[in-house]
């Protein structure tokens, strides 16, 4: 991340914004994007400590914790929403404050005193090791982004007798591929749908003629209950929607008919 | 990067990634309008790329949507047995083919080629029609009135299932995937 | 036909009509039991496979899955635009969750939430085990019984690692005693 000074002045929402507080060098107008920038309190943190150069084994803790707190404020008073983490973050880094400017109590129980700030040094090198990994797994050359699956066609040949076995785990995955695939390269949403109406279409495809009309009525079987009905009325409904089917009524209050478009 | 790669060898890599037919036109699209080859340059490469092939485990051919990478019919005695093996499978695009169908119907060939963003071979569509497993529902009444394909009562039972309601949502893919895991070792390809 | 075409041709007609890796036993069963090549005699010929393969459109490379032909990253800025878009860049709070599962697997979301210091949400974890990269190798035994997440095979042909171990390397942590000393003096007695 790289945040430079480029203006002392700045607009924030359209307000002239120009009580900083000192050591703050990010620009206000990155300050807006300021909760979408950092990934959490700790990599605020390491941030506030890189760009001094510091060693995370060495954190000036007064002045980092005054510095954090400065964001906070600033952010408060932006009425950015603080995802409560921040605030956890800024009361443990006063409490750490607070116990290293207290007097050594003398040691009573005969353990080595633990540096107040030695859990939050392990949790920020914690944190920055994974966040190296992540921007490593990163640079990996992926599938389908910067490397892609090589293949030819096989035109099946006369030399299988035995048709191909297809279990359903393999036709699921297919689909998910597929899915995947045209989700990850372009808008084809393909909405989940549920299966009984797409069923239903190719039923009612295969009843109704393009001549002939069916009664509207005749589709439905009462005995299927209310779901069935449903599930027949909204097949009914897309397949006129398709274009595939025609909905015909005479007159007002008259019967209503279907048919195969064309 | 110093240097564009040869024409032939970007087809080659498209025309591998498509794994499908791309035409003229497509391979056209490849490159940035300033740097677009002229058709002649684009046949003069793939005639190339069709020589470089002559021998090997990969042909170019022409078909109806375009050029396509094949794996030659001489290699059957070893490759069919990809799909021969006890838990014998369909190519990857027969597959998508045939969930597509499954799970969308009833859908056009072009609904198909749209979602899997290549073109399905007419022998794919044959295949899954002479299985038995998929069936001509219909026509759609759009321009040039494309067959609707549907799944078979045949499909159902080959898969042990009652109804299409029946086949698995796709959230439960993953699940399904570690059963499979477990059961049979890593799946295959 | 005379004769059998070389070994290497074979094997290159089966990865492409495979269109995904294939491992060494699913390469042998391309055989009959009587010609069946060794292990060392297909090696042997997939590194024949690979030299040829310099400078083309096409790789061959070694993911968990077995050997995957692929079309190398050199000829992304052509190959990617046979798609409309460019696949979805993942976000940090993403990479930084799979970065933690794959590797600290098994882990629980807590324990994520943990080093990350924010909470990891729902879509997140859920998104990761659609993709198939991620999958849940069973439960902790403490309160709640929180998921143990893994990453999976897909994972890592995706990423283009035969295992794990080929993860760069995390950074070292350093020694957290020497900083007290320095701060109080001698350690405590």
């Amino acid at each position: 991340m790289s945040l430079t000074v480029d203006e002392p002045i700045a607009r924030v929402r359209g307000e002239p914004f120009a009580a900083l507080p000192a050591d703050l060098y990010i620009p206000p107008d990155a300050l807006e994007v300021f909760l979408d920038a950092f990934e959490g309190p700790l990599d605020l943190l390491l941030y506030l400590i890189k760009r001094q150069n510091l060693d995370i084994l060495d954190i000036p803790i007064a002045a980092i914790t005054a510095q954090y707190m400065d964001y906070l404020a600033l952010l408060q008073e932006l009425r950015l929403e603080l995802a409560a983490e921040y605030l956890v973050m800024a009361a443990w880094l006063a409490e750490i404050k607070s116990r290293l400017l207290l007097p050594r109590a003398p040691s009573t129980s005969g353990e080595a005193e633990v540096d107040p700030r030695a859990e939050l040094i392990r949790r920020l090198q914690e944190y920055e090791r994974f966040k190296a990994a992540a921007e490593g797994l990163d640079a990996l050359p992926r599938l389908d982004r910067d490397v892609f699956a090589a293949g030819a066609e096989w035109v099946e040949s006369g030399t299988v007798r035995t048709p191909p076995r297809v279990e359903l785990t393999d036709l699921l995955a297919a689909l998910g591929e597929v899915l995947r695939r045209a989700e990850l390269h372009g808008h084809h949403h393909v909405a989940a749908e549920p299966l009984s109406v797409r069923e239903r279409m190719s039923r009612i495809l295969e009843t109704v003629d393009a001549v002939r009309f069916t009664a509207f009525t005749a589709l439905f079987m009462p005995a299927e209950g209310r779901r069935g009905v449903v599930v027949t009325f909204i097949a009914v409904l897309e397949l006129i929607r398709e274009a595939l089917l025609e909905l015909v009524q005479h007159e007002p209050f008259a019967p209503l008919y279907v048919r195969l478009r064309g | 990067m110093n240097g564009a790669p040869p024409l032939k060898i970007v087809l080659e890599g498209a025309l591998l990634a498509a794994g499908g037919p791309l035409d003229l036109a497509r391979l056209e699209s490849l490159f940035d309008a300033t740097a677009r080859p002229s058709p002649e340059a684009l046949r003069a490469a793939l005639a190339e790329l069709a020589a470089d092939y002559r021998g090997r485990g990969v042909e170019l051919v022409e078909v109806a949507g375009g050029w396509r990478l094949q794996v030659p019919q001489r290699l059957a005695p070893w490759v069919s047995r990809l799909w021969e093996e006890k838990p014998g499978r369909y190519s990857r695009a027969t597959l998508e083919t045939l969930a597509l169908i499954a799970y969308r119907q009833p859908i056009t060939r072009g609904e198909i080629e749209e979602v899997r963003g290549v073109a399905v071979s007419s022998a794919i569509v044959k295949a899954l029609l002479e299985r038995g497993w998929v069936r001509v529902l219909g026509h759609k009444e759009v321009p040039g009135r494309p067959a609707l394909y549907g799944t078979t009562r045949e499909f159902l039972d080959h898969f042990g299932l009652r109804s299409l309601a029946e086949l698995p949502a796709l959230a439960e893919l993953r699940d399904l995937d570690t059963i499979g895991a477990e059961l049979y070792g890593a799946p295959g390809a």
